[in-house]
């Protein structure tokens, strides 16, 4: 891995290419590491008029969480729902290649599905010091003793529109537009550098 | 007293003891032939052509406040006539040619400068807009260049050039462009005026209108009634509210818009320049202070203030634009109330009440346009009927789709 | 200012997009009269100096088109309710 | 080096003797402590004259302590850090600072411009306003560049500055404002309940007024007990103390802004550290501690280096040891400021004399200025003063006047709340007669007072007071507050005579020190009836600089009180607007400068097309391929003519995948798509997309698009880039607020899907090769909408659609796959040359096939005027079809749609030219209308237009002039219909 410590994080890097993996900031242990991955399988599912309930109701059995129609991320073994509106749930599967196609069979018409699979870049973000670093561009309150595991939000992060949660006590996961990565990984950079970050850049090489 | 060096010399000499007052502190008369309510720029500019140009001196400016208190006293100074359309271009110029001999014409130094103004255009098709828009203006006698990044570079080194997410290309310079100094322009034609016999009455707030069947014949007011032949309304970010006491809805909504100052500062910006990828333009005044702004904050408002999204955007603009001004520091920030109208144009008309006359609408551009709203605002009031260069701003404009709306995005005022 | 949105909690204005006046109706294009009836619609407004019922549309968050009741002359907001319930058919 | 520290105590004080730090000011290299701010390193160097003052460039020393320094600005640093307008008396002292004088030419002893004053006689308030005005040509070319070079202060730094900045927020339930005696019980009180409490504090170090406390606080001296209780917070995990953070504006909503100065103590930032951090802190309570300013006496000669604020002088001595100067006098109207002194004289300072306008002043204070040597003098006044800097000054007292030897005269007249962030919301400050001071009026909504800030000038009142208001604020959310032993102090009563301006002093007697407004210029304004406070301030500056007259607004307000015969809150009350203190431009930014300004989006074949060579383009927030020039092209007109050249004679690919693309499903699809679109949409067949337009509700074209529709309840639109959020939001209120009943379900797909336009008569031969299924004319006709799979098994949607007007799909595959179908279809299209073409020559190709774009869709143009007219459909209601049925917008001579060529083929055409007819002046009567968009058509090897003049349709071959007097350009051209290549369509339905 490459090793960016000089003294602008960013420096040399073009601002239309992602930052390439390594350890950028300052020096010692990674206050913060962050991986990008394409989550394998992804949909959006968009409750038809009244039947919010009844999808998210669908939604948890078939998946083995406790779905509600609220801005939260519910964790199983292998899938997640996120709600991301009233009666929108993000689905995030590690083994359903027709993630949309089971959902279409398990919904029927209560709900519209999207096949959102290449529609984001996953930031898995891990550290004690990830609430300080999103702190510098979203405006919601991530304290770690208000922002428990499990709970999810759609805001904006540092001009970017963004999906996130909490996975567990270190971990978080964030959803970015596809087009964004280059971007928000700067952003990622260079808020984080200040702590040593991490980076593992697990979509670099494609396109 | 005549202001010049002579007055200067006597009264420096004699330890500064000679000065009366600028204006007469007038108290309401019972009657007048024009009540101008609203004691801004624009209400005091039309009492004074009202006393000037049209011999009508029996005339009062009613102000709640002290004159100058609303958006006269809260604006970045900017003057300057780089208008599109043809409902606005002439007007606007007109009002230019005012400026240009507004001092001798006041005996009032308003340190009118014409250090023009560049608005910057980072795209293809940004640039053929402010063609387009040079191109009209040179239609209507106005002068404007069309400057490649060459010619920017020159005028302007220490804008980022090499390292701009929006690269600059280029910018539509009208050189005859520039600032005033607001409040002089504010105390210059209440003087003036007054000397025509104007009363200006502060401290005087209109409650309500006096009516005889349909028509306005004159206004209550926290002094008393005070009876009028006509009525004319100049009170820009309270347009809605007053017009409300006669009946009207008018097609306005009254928004917040924040003006900033920095530190003062030894000369940097000679000129008025617009960032056209982002919200943000600057100026420096004399006293060496950065007068610069940004968007509007984008929703209803009557608090005179704004909040951090709208200051930051305006920051992050500044320093993608002239990276070199980091270390210089925001000295003060304020909101004005503005008169968004519903094309982004204003209004110089008549209202359906008999009586009642409508100066409103500004936008966030009442400032440049005080001579010939003045001028023109007093013509309506004199003859009858509007200025040649005012003719377009109908309030039926809308009803019938003669539109003046210079950014194309329709009837949402926040965005124009 | 910080909007009360009922589905994603209290956010930062920056996140929404504001639309006006939340208390005109869209008229009916084949009554009598609909154009001077549009023409109020689109153009005319209270703009009251006090209590303004608005939409803001939570663009960067839930997507929701929001009515919000705020007072102009304080900014302070006493209420925000989603333009249509979720989960209810309308 | 000058002896170090002559002006030093040798003990006490809160400074680190055993740390020097070395510092320059001017060129002369210093030494000074850690704990020093500048300006007390340099009163302790003995330095005095710091700056020069704006108006008149006086001399002029240091007079505070604090913010509200009005004198001290020093340009710190150098180069591209250099930062003008800096408070000597707030920044921190760093080892190698460097700072240098303001406003003074060729020297800081030696300023020509000081010649002022001897023009000051005549350059009283507003005489600017009075002259200058003959001939008008000189006011730009002469009087006022000499105003602006004399003006300002500071210069700022030549070069970007080459610091980071960042932003952050924070949540808490009770933020602190200020860390003195009031704030810190008031955090301490809330911290134990519970509360998540944010403690900010402007100095770098807390304690506020306890670190220049000479007596005791809880049997310990007062600094040790402000760390004690520090350090009981900074151990709390619900605490966060941050010092060198001005909270410096209240916004909505329990929002405060503050400035964090992380690096500005250190010579730079160290690696990784921002400079300074921008805090937003929203809180659900605040409690505002932020003390008090103590507020000079005006008199002649009041500005001369050597008269400061006592509170300062007893500051700089007892947390600094620094001296001020060795003979010291006090000039005061109230007992506060003869115990500041009288501890400074036990701390080693050589108070020498007290002079009170008081008659009387109480017995125990004089007697112990008596028996410590002091000379006390009652009911006296000052007069004059002398000295460069100062030494002497002249005392009028019942006897007559004398002189008085002293270097440095201290001075009272009281004490202002440091209430501004009260007045933040509107709230207005209400005068109170016994502090003859302004309280705190109406607060922003969660901000309550405490301490001094609201007029509480004792010390244990303020320890008292400021736990009573934190437990109050944290109670109020519903925490329990154990109650907390708040140290005894005694308080001494407060004693003070208002007194405001030595009337018939010598000398002239600056109100406003920094703007050097002095009191003749408040008679000027009262003469002259600019008498209410907004207009004196606005008349004279008074409190307009960079110290927001905190020292002189109240004593402005008295005077012209005094000369009106009105009260002072009847001549007005003091207003503060945001920012507390200047905050910098570059924290305001943070992350957002240069490329970071703002986000930049990426296509899913930008690093393909990096490879291909491509020149980038930003369009809106995406970074596009313009073009991708090849070797030996000179230009690149050549480079895209022979791109569309390709194109037309063979194929060619260009990324589209910024188009907005929407997902609609649910059963009332149709009759939706009918009511945003002009045209019909409910009657579309699966398999088919449409073009479609729609309006605003007033009546004025929106957005146009494709919409295709790929099942009998599923639909897909896209939109135009620039317009993909506007559509999205817009028909978002359609469903949500218009027709909240229909049964349709919108989710955005743009990011999902990479859509790659193949174009050119070879597009099907290339797309066959790619595609895993049927893709002839019949399988996939012309508007043909397919669901299929590419490159063997990659999904993909497949539309038969063209741009160009020629045979042309666009082919969306998951966005992860897009670079590899550019691949794949290079591959494929080898043979026939494919060629990858950027966003110009698609530019060029729409314009000679006659297609509306972004600058005909200018929100100013109807469907009428683009020629969509017939396309509006008169069998259902749409939006925007009552409106655009106004007069205004039917006026058949409204500017329409059509195509235009130069006359003279060699000619250029250029965009935001206007059309005149054939000898028509230029007049903007005259005017015709415009072009929008301009191309070279290298089909017909000359240049083409589109654009709109009045009633074009009906003038087609009509020769109008194009002027383009910007450009310098003006040449004839013919009206033509807009599509100048295939106009019958059969290329695309090949």
């Amino acid at each position: 891995m490459a090793d960016h410590s000089s003294h602008d994080p960013l420096a040399g890097i073009p601002f239309d290419r992602v930052p390439p993996s390594g350890d950028y900031g300052a020096g010692g242990a990674a206050g913060v590491s962050v991986a990008t991955t394409d989550t394998p399988f992804i949909a959006l599912v968009v409750a038809r008029n009244g039947f919010a309930a009844s999808v998210a109701g669908r939604l948890g059995r078939a998946f083995g969480v406790e779905v509600s129609d609220r801005a939260s991320a519910a964790i199983g073994a292998a899938s997640t729902v996120v709600g991301t509106g009233p009666g929108r749930f993000l689905v995030l599967s590690k083994i359903e290649p027709d993630l949309a196609g089971t959902l279409r069979a398990l919904l029927g018409n209560e709900a519209a599905i999207t096949e959102q699979d290449d529609a984001f870049v996953t930031f898995d973000l891990a550290g004690d010091k990830v609430p300080d670093l999103l702190a510098k561009g979203a405006l919601i309150d991530l304290d770690p003793r208000v922002f428990l595991p499990g709970h999810a939000a759609t805001t904006v992060i540092a001009h970017s529109g963004v999906t996130l949660w909490r996975v567990h006590e270190s971990g978080w996961r964030l959803l970015v537009a596809r087009s964004l990565e280059a971007s928000f990984t700067r952003f990622l950079v260079a808020s984080g550098a200040e702590f040593g970050l991490r980076l593992e850049n697990g979509t670099a090489g494609r396109g | 007293m005549r202001y010049s060096f002579l007055s200067l010399l006597a009264n420096g000499l004699s330890g500064q003891s000679r000065w009366t007052p600028a204006w007469r502190d007038a108290a309401p008369k019972p009657a007048y032939d024009v009540i101008i309510v609203g004691g801004g720029g624009h209400g005091l500019a039309t009492a004074y052509y009202l006393a000037k140009v049209h011999g009508i001196r029996n005339v009062a400016v009613l102000e709640k406040g002290v004159i100058g208190s609303g958006n006269a006293g809260r604006n970045t100074t900017i003057i300057r006539s780089n208008y599109l359309l043809p409902g606005n271009e002439p007007f606007y110029e007109w009002s230019m040619k005012l400026w240009e001999g507004l001092e001798q014409e006041l005996n009032y130094n308003a340190m009118v400068s014409q250090r023009g103004i560049l608005n910057l255009f980072h795209s293809d098709a940004q640039r053929d807009a402010y063609a387009r828009r040079g191109n009209a203006m040179r239609l209507a006698g106005v002068d404007s260049a069309l400057l490649d990044k060459a010619r920017v570079k020159a005028m302007y080194p220490f804008l980022d050039f090499d390292n701009a997410r929006f690269p600059i290309q280029g910018g539509l310079l009208q050189a005859r462009a520039g600032t005033a100094r607001h409040d002089a322009v504010v105390w210059g034609y209440a003087r003036a005026a007054d000397r025509l016999g104007v009363d200006i009455v502060q401290n005087c707030e209109v409650t309500g209108f006096l009516r005889e069947g349909e028509a306005i014949v004159g206004v209550e007011t926290t002094r008393g009634p005070v009876r009028a032949g006509k009525v004319a309304v100049a009170v820009a970010g309270s347009s809605s509210r007053v017009a409300g006491m006669a009946g009207l809805r008018l097609p306005i909504e009254s928004h917040v818009l924040q003006a900033f100052v920095s530190e003062g500062l030894k000369p940097m910006v000679d000129g008025v320049i617009t960032f056209g990828a982002g919200h943000f333009y600057i100026s420096q005044s004399d006293k060496g202070g950065l007068v610069f702004g940004g968007d509007i904050d984008g929703y209803n408002s009557y608090a005179q203030r704004g909040n951090l999204p709208v200051i930051e955007d305006v920051c992050e603009g500044g320093m993608a634009l002239m990276p070199r001004i980091g270390r210089l520091r925001l000295l003060r920030h304020w909101g004005g109330i503005m008169d968004m109208s519903m094309d982004g144009s204003p209004i110089i008309d008549r209202t359906p009440v008999p009586g009642l006359f409508l100066n409103a609408g500004w936008c966030y551009g009442g400032f440049k346009a005080t001579p010939a709203s003045g001028w023109c605002f007093a013509h309506l009031l004199a003859k009858g009927e509007p200025h040649e260069t005012a003719g377009a701003f109908r309030l039926d404009r809308f009803r019938t789709g003669h539109l003046i709306d210079e950014k194309g995005v329709g009837a949402q005022p926040n965005l124009h | 200012m910080r909007i009360p949105c009922p589905y994603c909690g209290e956010r930062d204005a920056h996140e929404f997009a504001y639309l006006g006046d939340a208390t005109l109706t869209r008229p009916d294009p084949a009554a009598a009269e609909a154009e001077q009836a549009f023409h109020d619609y689109v153009y005319l407004r209270d703009n009251p100096a006090g209590a303004h019922e608005e939409w803001w549309y939570h663009a960067n968050g839930c997507r929701q088109w929001l009515r919000v009741a705020r007072d102009t002359r304080t900014h302070a907001i006493a209420a925000a309710t989603a333009a249509r319930v979720s989960g209810e058919p309308a | 080096m000058s002896a170090p520290n002559r002006n030093r105590l040798t003990s006490g004080g809160l400074i680190d003797r055993a740390k020097p730090l070395g510092f320059s000011f001017d060129g002369t290299s210093y030494q000074g402590y850690e704990g020093d701010t500048l300006a007390s390193a340099l009163l302790a160097n003995g330095v005095r004259l710091v700056g020069r003052s704006f108006k008149y460039h006086r001399p002029r020393g240091i007079v505070a302590a604090g913010a509200e320094e009005p004198n001290a600005l020093v340009e710190l640093r150098s180069g591209a850090r250099r930062e003008p307008n800096s408070r000597a008396t707030v920044t921190e002292l760093y080892d190698g600072l460097e700072a240098t004088s303001q406003n003074r030419w060729p020297s800081l002893a030696v300023d020509a411009l000081s010649l002022n004053r001897f023009l000051q006689p005549f350059l009283g308030a507003g005489f600017y306003y009075k002259t200058f005005m003959w001939p008008a040509a000189f006011w730009e070319k002469v009087y006022e560049p000499i105003i602006r070079r004399a003006a300002g202060l500071g210069r700022a730094a030549d070069e970007a500055d080459p610091d980071h900045y960042e932003k952050a927020t924070a949540f808490c339930d009770v933020l602190v404002i200020g860390a003195g005696p009031a704030g810190l019980m008031a955090a301490l009180t809330a911290a134990r309940s519970g509360a998540r409490v944010i403690l900010a504090d402007e100095d770098f170090l807390p304690g506020g007024g306890l670190n220049a406390e000479a007596g005791d606080v809880g049997r310990k001296p007062a600094p040790a007990f402000a760390a004690e209780v520090v350090a009981e917070l900074m151990s709390l995990p619900n605490v966060r103390v941050m010092t060198r953070t001005s909270v410096f504006g209240v916004y909505d909503g329990g929002t405060y802004g503050a400035l964090e100065r992380v690096s500005d103590h250190l010579p730079e930032p160290v690696p990784f550290q921002p400079r300074q951090r921008l805090w937003r802190i929203v809180a659900r309570r605040a409690v505002l501690a932020a003390g008090a300013t103590e507020r000079p006496i005006v008199f002649g000669g009041n500005d001369r280096p050597g008269v400061m604020l006592a509170g300062a002088v007893g500051t700089y001595v007892q947390r600094h040891a620094a001296l001020p100067g060795h003979k010291i006098a006090l000039f005061a109207n109230n007992d506060g400021a003869w115990r500041a002194m009288l501890a400074a004289h036990t701390a080693g300072a050589p108070v020498e004399t007290i002079i009170d306008v008081r008659a009387e002043v109480a017995a125990d204070l004089a007697q112990a200025a008596r028996a410590e040597g002091i000379r006390v003098l009652t009911g006296a006044q000052v007069i004059a003063t002398a000295g460069k800097t100062l030494t002497g000054l002249t005392v009028a007292t019942a006897s007559g006047t004398e002189r008085i030897a002293a270097d440095t005269l201290a001075v009272s007249g009281g004490w202002s709340p440091a209430l501004h962030l009260t007045c933040h919301h509107g709230g207005k400050p209400r005068w109170d007669e016994g502090l003859a001071a302004f309280v705190p009026g109406a607060c922003p909504p969660g901000l309550s007072v405490a301490g001094a800030a609201k007029g509480i000038f004792g010390l244990g009142a303020c320890l008292k007071d400021g736990a009573a208001v934190g437990a109050e604020a944290a109670q109020a959310l519903g925490f329990s507050v154990p109650a907390l032993d708040v140290p005894e102090v005694a308080d001494a009563p407060f004693a003070l005579t208002p007194f405001w301006h030595v009337e018939g002093s010598k000398g002239a007697a600056f109100v406003d020190l920094q703007n050097d407004v002095t009191a003749k210029d408040i008679g000027i304004a009262h003469k002259e009836g600019f008498r209410s406070v907004e207009l004196l301030k606005r008349y004279t500056t008074l409190g307009m600089a960079t110290d927001q007259g905190r020292t002189s607004n109240v004593t402005g307000l008295a005077i012209m009180a005094s000369l009106t015969g009105a009260s002072i809150p009847e001549t007005g009350t003091t207003i503060f607007r945001p920012p507390y203190t200047p905050v910098s431009m570059g924290a305001l930014a943070g992350h957002h400068r240069a490329k970071d300004f703002r986000p930049v989006r990426l296509t899913p074949t930008h690093e393909w097309a990096r490879a291909q060579g491509a020149v980038f383009i930003e369009t809106g927030a995406w970074l596009r391929a313009q073009y991708f020039p090849r070797t030996g092209e000179k230009d690149w007109l050549e480079t895209v003519s022979r791109e569309v050249t390709a194109v037309r004679a063979s194929v060619g690919l260009i990324d589209v995948s910024t188009f907005g693309k929407i997902d609609l499903q649910g059963a009332d699809v149709g009759a939706f798509l009918d009511r945003v679109y002009i045209n019909g949409f409910a009657a579309l067949a699966v398999g088919k997309a449409r073009y479609g337009v729609m309006l605003r509700e007033d009546g004025m074209v929106m957005d146009d698009g494709t919409t295709a529709r790929l099942a009998p309840e599923h639909y897909v639109m896209t939109t135009t880039t620039a317009n993909a959020a506007k559509v999205f939001q817009h028909l978002e209120f359609c469903l949500q607020v218009l027709w909240p009943e229909l049964d349709v379900a919108l989710s955005s797909v743009s990011e999902q899907w990479a859509q790659i336009a193949l174009a050119g008569p070879r597009a099907r031969d290339v797309l066959a090769r790619v595609a895993d299924g049927d893709v002839s004319n019949a399988a996939l006709p012309f508007m043909g909408a397919i669901e299929g799979s590419v490159m063997g098994g990659v999904k993909a949607r497949l539309f038969r659609l063209s741009f160009s007007g020629e045979l042309g799909y666009e082919i969306a595959v998951p966005a992860r796959f897009g670079a590899a179908l550019a691949q794949a279809l290079m591959q494929a299209g080898e043979e026939f040359g494919i060629t990858p073409y950027g966003i110009e020559a698609l530019g060029v190709m729409r314009i000679e096939k006659g297609h509306v774009s972004g600058n005909e869709l200018s929100g100013q143009t109807t469907a009428g005027d683009l020629g969509f007219g017939r396309m509006a459909s008169t069998k259902k209601d749409y939006i925007g079809r009552t409106l655009a049925a106004r007069p205004g917008l039917t006026d058949p001579d409204r500017p329409a749609f059509v195509g235009f060529k130069p006359v003279d083929p060699s000619r250029r055409l250029r965009a935001g030219a206007h059309f005149l007819k054939l000898g028509a002046a230029p007049t903007m009567a005259n005017d015709q209308g415009y072009m929008t968009s301009v191309a070279y058509s290298p089909h017909l090897r000359h240049w083409i237009g589109l654009g709109l003049i009045k009633r074009g349709p009906e003038r087609l071959g009509e020769r109008v002039r194009a002027y383009d007097p910007v450009r310098g350009e003006e040449i004839e051209v013919e009206i033509c219909a807009p599509g100048f290549i295939d106009p019958e369509g059969v290329r695309l339905r090949g």
